[in-house]
């Protein structure tokens, strides 16, 4: 395992940048978001977990599908630029996992999301181990930790003055080795990941069912779904900052006679997200919409990938202006089914 | 109800029967006059150049000085009265006059947040004539009582809205609540000729004399004012009148609150009827209202 | 994609010189929605109009632009060519590429990019246009006229000429309204009953003419074409029906009372008739003073009616009339003379005012006409005039002039001078406004033939003094003070607005002035009609004016309302407003901002699924609204908009233009 | 304030009881510590559980447009009516969908309390530098409990930013008072964030504006939680004409916060709800801050933050400022 | 010699009144230059502050909005109701980063044509001093 100091953190981010784009979390306005950063000391560390997720970097709310010009006379469609490489530093763990979830659904089965499987290949993770959970935190009972590496490239487990490299893939491999000469091999240092993995989050376990799913199965009406949309306001709120809500929707933005084809995130909250043509809505009012959100995350999810579809960052309770809590779903639907 | 008072020049001077009569009447009308402190000449006549600010110095600091003591400015004197609204109201409205002046004497602005009034106003205001009718011990029956306004109470009425500038009727309750008849003569409203008198005795004489006939040929007994410089000019043409023309018969003039002094039951000597200068007191012995005891 | 046709105008020289016109219908041609663009050297002349006709027929176009000169000038020709091949004229747009853009600029090349840009961006226009159709009003020909005075009388007359029905509404039990107190008129002298009787008389008899006196006005509601106006019939206790008009109830009747018709000046019996020539020449039990009413005893009248039609329980009942249109003719009242308190403010009896010197001076009045003090009764040996007495006073915040005090107080003095040739006529005034034809001469001639002296001067005080009205003065020419011990004063008083004219402003949503005259459309162009319409206005109820100017604008808003009666139904303009009711959530923030009041909640009821839901939401009175599109903007949600000029119509051209 | 919380227990009763209410809305402990989340009890044993005290709240006013019918519906009887627990600033919400025929008053029974400022546990933590465990709050001061070391902090320095602006303590007309009447303290406006960004050149606002609106990931949370967006559709969601395009591109945030801030210029209250709920926390209270600030400054209005029956932008004066 | 910047300027003008004094400007041959394309309201009061920050996002430069004169509209109250707006909006895009020298209004009545081109060519110059206008203007 190697040893990066905390100090040649900046120098080891300018040297990547000379390729590659660096995505890390700085403060702006007092929140931290995962921003391209172009001056290096401007990153920072005190923070839980970034407004936006890493899903922005691999997934953003607003790409380019396609160009098109003088579409009236004789058409011409252009591909998008080809991405640059990306580099997404100081992800949280949960994050990461969250990434898994996403190649499932747009990479797994037989056909592939193009544009997000180039930006994938060209991306890597570096991601730096939760030192202190907050009161949302729930990553455990997902059975992820603050120190888990799913889904990232390399992971850094912070220590007072240095973080303890763990390569995880072939990519976070070949990325140290080319700028060997910021880390320093120390030996396996297992009793500092052990720390990170066993750290207990405040929430403790909310202990999923693993056949939660089946029980969810045809809850339609449950009256539970009512008690908790009743409170929900419907903003997109939950859907935008949840790293592993993936609805997006395309539209055309014309002007005169070229224009571009975009796909940008939708959310299932909105009004008009099932509006079909001829004006039949079938979730007209907001208990349809809560109940598709968690059906979706802990049903339909788990039935077609085997897995539930939340890694416990917390976002969406933070951020919920009214407090609708997934792990309180979890823990009603474990009891009352 | 606690005003700041505004005697005004005169009233420590010539016309200290005049305050006297106000601060033992007010007493019993429960109406508090507390002086203020160290004023000083109210600006005479509202200062003819308003375009300067310096002519309202003055004025600005009695008001500014009644507003720190945190209630209305109540003064008797018409000239007084004049001078302190109109100036209350160009410092309420014209701001640059205000900062020009709370500058030049540096104290902090005062924007005619608090009120003038005439001592009538201020009965008028709570009841006043109704408190009279109760404490009249005295009514002066059959006394008929010619109330002179002259103009700078009434003029001009947009600003000082003290009565109806045309046919004003304060007086003639408040002779009503005190028992006497109120004579309705024309000239109650005409102008004495004012500070005129200093400049060009011929003008004075006519307005003053217009008054005083107006006044005698409705057998008026007793004429009130509230200004001592109508008092001053109509007591000087009655003693031209009484040596010229014979034929005319003498009226007293007397200050709105000698009457009420006596009407209240204080005693005769307390009016300051003596340094009236036509003496009232054998046409109230006529009349039965004084010395009703002794021969 | 709509199938668009763009016909590019050379106007001769106009356009071509400075915008290339080919290259303009050139690049028209592969724009997205144009189907044909074609350029022609005089499009409004009837060949190019044949041109637009038959290339629509032929391509079955769903939208024309016509870039020529600026729509104020040909939009309507346009507009009709396409109608006439069956187009909707509203789905025709002109691009003003003369006023705009040839004659304005000199750079070829400029001129020209910009044209393309604004053809194009008409286009766009187009083609979110959609079918309008004008709407038909459906419309009563029936107008009502509130007031009886000579300007009520004038219009009743000229409409129900027109063969219109007309419905004369007037508060006073008779018609007539203030010029029937009149002696004589200005400048001709000739006696006001004289040439009124006639007219009154023609009004009572006129088959059209349905004359509603004793009552008022006190709702109406629905909009121009369409009002329902509810009429206040108040109680006159006598049955106008059987009533004979005998007046022996007049007679006998014990009781005398003040009579208001003669100001103050006269008398008359509890049951009476204002006046001899009164139409209806019927009696009203004036109901404050009859003893009847106060003890129940008397009945005198019922004993002598010889037809028996006194009927002491009548009840006011409230009559409810369809009408097209209103005239406001409510006429005008001089300002009391207690609210001028320098001239003695009523308390002495022989200072009157204007009307009441006209009721002494009138043969049918208290005094036979002849001139007397109506303290004693005696001639007066000498009268003064004051002028302007309440108006041109800013102190009394009313700075106008009432416009006819000079001519009628000139009258005054002559009749006066006619009778009492020793006597003396003064008169106090700032200036003579003698504009009117023979009116200056009629001044004139009271000056040097009849010895009436003015006298340039405000007067200060007017008081009694043993017996006599001491009137305080000033001669301005002379510089000198005045004062003039008379037998009698009269006061030309103020004219103002009658004292039911702002409540029946408020009752017809008719704006009224500071002072209470009604708000004329525009002072200059539109005098005789208010700001609502289908309400017009004549004679003083709009601003003080002498009885010749009142007649012919009386005569000019029955013009008005006979040009709206002369077709069948009215069309309004279709680019209004319109309200997409599924949006709309009802919060009325619109409303206040309609200056014609067109916009009013209503509920409508909306099915959802098999559940029928009531939901109130805005509605827009087509026939009210003028099409300003101010209460679009204040819909957040878009819910209402403006056809013609919708939102997605400006925001295409926006775009277009911003290419 | 534990009285509190008993008495309103106590009305709630009553309420029920008497048949009064079909519903009442009021704020209950949240799954995380220290959040208040709304609670609805269509009975009392429901109500039980609710609890006032004077940690941070969401806004109740916008629940009543979902729970009330539409105002066509017109005046309900007493059993359906719905009651909700206001403070001064829902009172002003509440007042909002009133002015806009949203509801009807009639419909709802306001239970006022007065309030004068809710505690902000973001500030209390950062304070004690760590997650509170234990925060109790008496009359002056707040005492938060760290893992280790507890601290006293004076209630004014935790006390939200809205409410240090707040224009109204407790409503200005209820139909039950929990509580009497506080001195209704008058707070001066602070406009001073507002005017500082104005000194700014225009480049730098230009810039620190497209900083804030390319954070906004245009989730609608800040319309969803206004009471003076209370539009059926809203403009956003129409396509035809599409005022916005789904593009979060820098110039659509730019047009999305213009009219969305012009939608409530006038009507906005200044509850600071907006700014609550921003998941990247954009300053919305000095856009909305700026054109009240503006509207009190020309159309000399006294208090912008209190809704009108004819809003500024409704009504027009002759004398209307002529410069700009 | 670098080509001038041509600036890209919107003009409201209400139908009644700068609209016809657009045209009498046009009638007495008055010079302006081609950079102001003129949009037809039937009133200043149907300006929605919404399309004044449309037209800067879709590539204006400079926006102007002409109409009566305060007591002259046609519709009696439309441009009052406008100068509110306006006046909000112009101190709103101010704040938010817009010039607001980019914004105009002007009271021009049907027979002031000379102002019209006055007017006009005024703004146009002021447009092209201050440049074109990136700030919340789209990338295509």
């Amino acid at each position: 395992m190697n040893k990066l100091l905390r100090s040649n953190v900046s120098c080891l981010l300018k040297k990547l940048s000379e390729h590659t784009e660096i995505y890390a979390s700085t403060e702006e306005d007092g929140v931290c978001i995962l921003a391209k950063l172009d001056n290096y000391e401007e990153w920072t560390m005190n923070y839980v977990r970034t407004a936006n997720s890493v899903k922005d970097v691999f997934f953003p709310q607003n790409e380019e599908i396609m160009k098109y010009k003088d579409a009236s006379s004789d058409l011409k469609i252009e591909a998008p630029k080809p991405f640059k490489e990306r580099i997404a530093f100081g992800v949280r763990p949960c994050d990461a996992a969250a990434m898994l979830l996403l190649d499932d659904v747009f990479l797994k089965g037989e056909f592939y999301d193009s544009y997000y499987k180039e930006r994938r290949e060209k991306g890597t993770i570096i991601t730096i181990a939760c030192e202190k959970p907050d009161q949302h935190c729930f990553c455990t009972s997902f059975d992820l930790s603050p120190g888990a590496t799913e889904g990232s490239d390399i992971v850094l487990y912070p220590t007072e003055d240095f973080f303890l490299v763990v390569e995880v893939t072939e990519k976070g491999k070949k990325l140290i080795k080319d700028n060997a000469e910021l880390f320093e091999d120390i030996g396996a240092k297992p009793e500092i990941v052990d720390s990170y993995k066993n750290m207990r989050t405040v929430l403790g376990d909310v202990c999923i069912p693993n056949d939660l799913n089946e029980k969810l199965k045809g809850e339609f009406d449950n009256s539970y779904w009512k008690k908790i949309a009743r409170r929900c306001l419907g903003c997109g709120n939950c859907t935008f900052v949840c790293p592993t809500c993936h609805c997006f929707a395309v539209c055309d933005v014309a002007r005169g006679c070229d224009g571009k084809r975009a796909r940008t995130w939708d959310s299932c909250k909105f009004q008009d997200f099932f509006l079909m043509a001829g004006d039949h809505n079938p979730r007209p009012t907001q208990i349809e919409r809560t109940r598709q959100r968690f059906m979706h995350k802990l049903n339909y999810f788990k039935e077609k990938y085997d897995k539930y579809q939340c890694i416990g960052c917390g976002r969406c309770v933070e951020k919920c202006p009214v407090g609708v809590h997934i792990a309180d779903v979890i823990t009603h639907m474990k009891e009352e089914l | 109800m606690k005003y700041s008072y505004f005697p005004g020049c005169t009233l420590h001077t010539q016309t200290k029967n005049f305050n006297d009569s106000i601060k033992s009447t007010s007493a019993i009308l429960d109406i508090e006059l507390e002086e203020l402190k160290d004023w000083q000449c109210c600006g005479a006549v509202y200062p003819l150049t308003t375009d300067s600010a310096m002519g309202l110095v003055s004025p600005y600091r009695s008001l500014q000085k009644a507003h720190e003591c945190g209630n209305n400015l109540v003064t008797v004197c018409s000239a007084c009265y004049n001078v302190l609204k109109r100036t209350n109201l160009t410092v309420a409205n014209d701001g640059e006059i205000r900062t020009k002046l709370s500058n030049y004497m540096d104290v902090d602005e005062y924007a005619g947040e608090s009120k003038v009034l005439h001592l009538l106003e201020a009965m008028r205001e709570n009841n006043g004539f109704g408190i009279i009718k109760e404490k009249t011990i005295n009514p002066l029956k059959g006394l008929k009582v010619a109330p002179y306004y002259g103009c700078l109470l009434l003029r001009p009425s947009k600003e000082l809205k003290f009565d109806d500038p045309e046919n004003p009727t304060i007086f003639e309750e408040f002779i009503k609540s005190i028992g006497a008849v109120a004579v309705d003569f024309p000239n109650r409203i005409e102008c004495c000729g004012a500070y005129v008198s200093i400049t060009s005795q011929r003008k004075v004489k006519g307005a003053s004399e217009s008054i005083l006939k107006s006044a005698s040929n409705r057998e008026a007994d007793i004429i009130i004012t509230s200004c001592p410089l109508c008092y001053h000019n109509l007591a000087k043409e009655q003693e031209r009148l009484e040596k010229d023309d014979y034929t005319f018969k003498p009226i007293p003039i007397l200050y709105f609150t000698q009457l009420l002094a006596l009407a209240l039951g204080l005693e005769v000597e307390s009016c300051g009827f003596e340094s009236n200068k036509i003496d009232a007191r054998p046409i109230l012995k006529s009349k039965g209202l004084i010395y009703r005891g002794d021969a | 994609m709509k199938k668009i046709g763009v016909f590019v105008c050379w106007c001769g020289l106009n356009i071509s010189s400075t915008v290339d016109v080919g290259k303009a219908s050139e690049e028209l041609k592969n724009y997205p929605g144009v189907f044909y663009a074609d350029d022609y050297k005089y499009l409004c002349s009837d060949p190019g109009q044949e041109l637009i006709k038959k290339t629509i027929i032929d391509n079955k176009l769903e939208g024309i632009v016509v870039a020529a000169c600026s729509p104020n000038m040909h939009e309507s020709t346009f507009r009709a060519a396409a109608e006439a091949a069956g187009l909707n004229p509203y789905r025709v747009e002109i691009t003003n590429i003369r006023e705009q853009t040839s004659w304005v600029h000199s750079n070829k090349e400029d001129a020209t990019i910009k044209a393309i840009q604004l053809i194009k961006a008409t286009v766009e226009k187009v083609k979110k246009s959609e079918d309008l159709f004008p709407q038909q009003i459906p419309l009563t020909k029936k107008v009502l006229v509130i007031g009886g005075g000579i300007s009520g009388m004038t219009v009743a007359l000229e409409v129900a000429e027109a063969g219109y029905p007309v419905i004369l509404v007037e508060k006073e039990p008779q018609i007539g309204g203030n010029m029937a107190k009149l002696s004589e008129t200005f400048p001709t002298l000739d006696c006001a009953s004289c040439i009124l009787t006639p007219k009154t008389a023609e009004v009572g008899r006129h088959s059209n003419i349905t004359l509603m006196t004793n009552s008022e006005v006190v709702e109406s509601s629905g909009y121009f074409g369409n009002f329902t106006v509810k009429i206040k019939r108040k109680p006159t206790f006598v049955d106008w029906e059987k009533c004979i008009g005998c007046m022996l109830c007049q007679e006998k009747c014990p009781k005398k009372t003040n009579s208001d018709f003669e100001h103050g000046m006269g008398k008359r019996k509890a049951i009476s008739v204002a006046f001899p020539q009164a139409i209806p020449y019927r009696p009203i039990i004036n109901e404050k003073e009859c003893i009847y009413f106060k003890t129940g005893k008397c009945k005198m009248c019922v004993k002598v009616c010889p037809v028996d039609c006194i009927e002491f329980e009548q009840l006011e009942n409230i009559v409810e009339e369809n009408i097209g249109a209103i005239v406001v003719a409510s006429g005008y009242e001089l300002l009391p003379k207690e609210k001028l308190s320098e001239y003695g403010q009523g308390k002495y009896a022989d200072v009157i005012d204007g009307m009441q010197f006209e009721r002494i001076a009138s043969a049918s009045g208290p005094t036979e006409g002849v001139i007397r003090r109506p303290s004693d009764g005696k001639i007066p040996q000498s009268i003064v005039f004051i002028q302007c007495a309440g108006s041109r006073d800013n102190q009394k915040d009313r700075p106008y002039c009432s416009k006819i005090c000079c001519m009628y107080t000139a009258k005054h003095a002559m009749l006066y001078k006619h009778q009492v040739h020793d006597g003396t006529a003064t008169v106090f005034y700032m200036d003579i406004r003698a504009g009117g034809k023979g009116y200056e001469e009629f001044v004139q001639r009271a000056i040097e033939d009849d010895h009436v002296l003015y006298l340039r001067g405000r007067v200060a005080r007017v008081y009694e003094e043993d017996g006599k009205l001491v009137v305080l003065g000033v001669d301005t020419l002379s510089s000198e003070q005045v004062r003039i011990e008379a037998d009698l004063v009269v006061l030309a008083t103020a004219v103002i607005p009658s004292e039911k004219a702002k409540v029946l402003g408020q009752t017809l949503k008719v704006g009224t002035d500071a002072y209470g005259f009604f708000n004329e459309a525009h002072p200059k162009l539109r005098p005789v009609e208010s700001m609502t319409k289908g309400v017009f206005l004549a004679g003083c109820a709009q601003a003080p004016r002498d009885i010749p100017e009142t007649v012919s604008q009386a005569t000019g808003a029955a013009a008005k309302v006979i040009t709206m009666f002369s077709k069948n139904h009215l069309v309004s303009d279709p680019q209004v407003a319109k309200v997409n009711e599924k949006i709309c959530v009802g919060c009325l923030q619109c409303e206040p901002i309609c200056p014609y009041k067109a916009i009013e909640p209503e509920t409508i009821e909306v099915r959802i699924g098999h559940t029928v839901e009531k939901r109130q939401v805005a509605t827009i009175n087509k026939g009210l609204c003028q099409g300003c599109g101010a209460c679009s903007v204040a819909c957040r949600s878009g819910a209402m908009n403006l056809s013609g000029f919708s939102n997605e119509q400006i925001l295409e051209e926006l775009k277009a233009l911003c290419l | 304030m534990m009285t509190m919380t008993e008495k309103m227990r106590e009305q709630v009763k009553e309420l029920f009881v008497n048949n009064e209410i079909k519903l009442f809305i009021g704020f209950e402990k949240g799954f995380t510590k220290f959040s208040r989340i709304p609670a609805f009890a269509e009975n009392y044993d429901e109500a039980k559980k609710m609890i006032i005290d004077e940690f941070e709240t969401p806004f109740l006013a916008k629940y009543l447009i979902r729970e009330l019918e539409e105002v066509a519906a017109g005046i309900v009887e007493k059993s359906e009516r719905v009651a909700i627990l206001t403070r001064g600033c829902d009172y002003l919400g509440i007042r909002r969908l009133i002015v806009d025929n949203i509801i009807l008053r009639e419909n709802i029974v306001i239970v006022g309390i007065p309030c004068d400022g809710l505690i902000d546990v973001k500030k209390a933590n950062k304070l004690l530098g760590e997650e509170a465990r234990e925060i109790t709050i008496d009359e002056e001061n707040v005492i938060a409990k760290g893992k280790t070391e507890n601290k006293i902090i004076s209630k004014a320095e935790v006390v939200l930013d809205r409410c240090r602006q707040c224009i109204m303590c407790e409503p200005k007309e209820s139909d039950i008072m929990l509580a009497e009447k506080t001195a209704n303290v008058k707070k001066n406006k602070d406009y001073s964030k507002i005017e500082e960004i104005e000194k700014m050149s225009a480049k730098e606002r230009y810039e620190f504006w497209s900083r804030q609106f390319e954070r906004c990931i245009r989730c609608f949370a800040c319309r969803d939680a206004c009471t003076a967006c209370n539009c059926r559709k809203c403009i956003f969601d129409i396509t035809e004409p599409e005022m916005l395009e789904k593009t979060v591109a820098t110039s659509e945030q730019f047009m999305f916060h213009f009219i969305r801030a012009f939608h409530v210029a006038g009507r906005c209250s200044a509850c600071g709800e907006c700014e609550r709920v921003c998941p990247v926390d954009i300053p919305l209270g000095l856009l909305n801050g700026k054109l009240r600030k503006d509207i009190e400054f020309l159309f000399n209005v006294e208090e912008a933050g209190i809704p009108s029956e004819i809003e500024p932008l409704g009504e027009f004066k002759l004398d209307d400022p002529d410069e700009w | 010699m670098s080509v001038k910047f041509k600036p890209n300027i919107i003009c409201f003008a209400c139908n009644w009144c700068s609209y016809t004094g657009a045209d009498m400007a046009g009638t007495s041959r008055m010079k302006y230059p081609a950079t102001i394309k003129i949009i037809r309201v039937p009133c200043s009061g149907r300006v929605n502050p919404t399309f004044i920050m449309k037209a800067y996002q879709k590539g204006a430069d400079g926006v102007l909005i002409a109409g009566c004169h305060p007591g002259d509209c046609h519709y009696n109250s439309g441009n009052y109701f406008a100068k509110r707006r306006f006046l909000l909006a112009t101190r709103f895009m101010n704040y938010i980063g817009i010039d607001a020298k980019r914004l105009r209004m002007e009271w021009i009545s049907a027979a002031e044509g000379v102002k019209f081109a006055r007017v006009m060519a005024e703004f146009s110059e002021t447009i092209s001093e201050l440049g074109p206008n990136w700030r919340a203007r789209e990338e295509v």
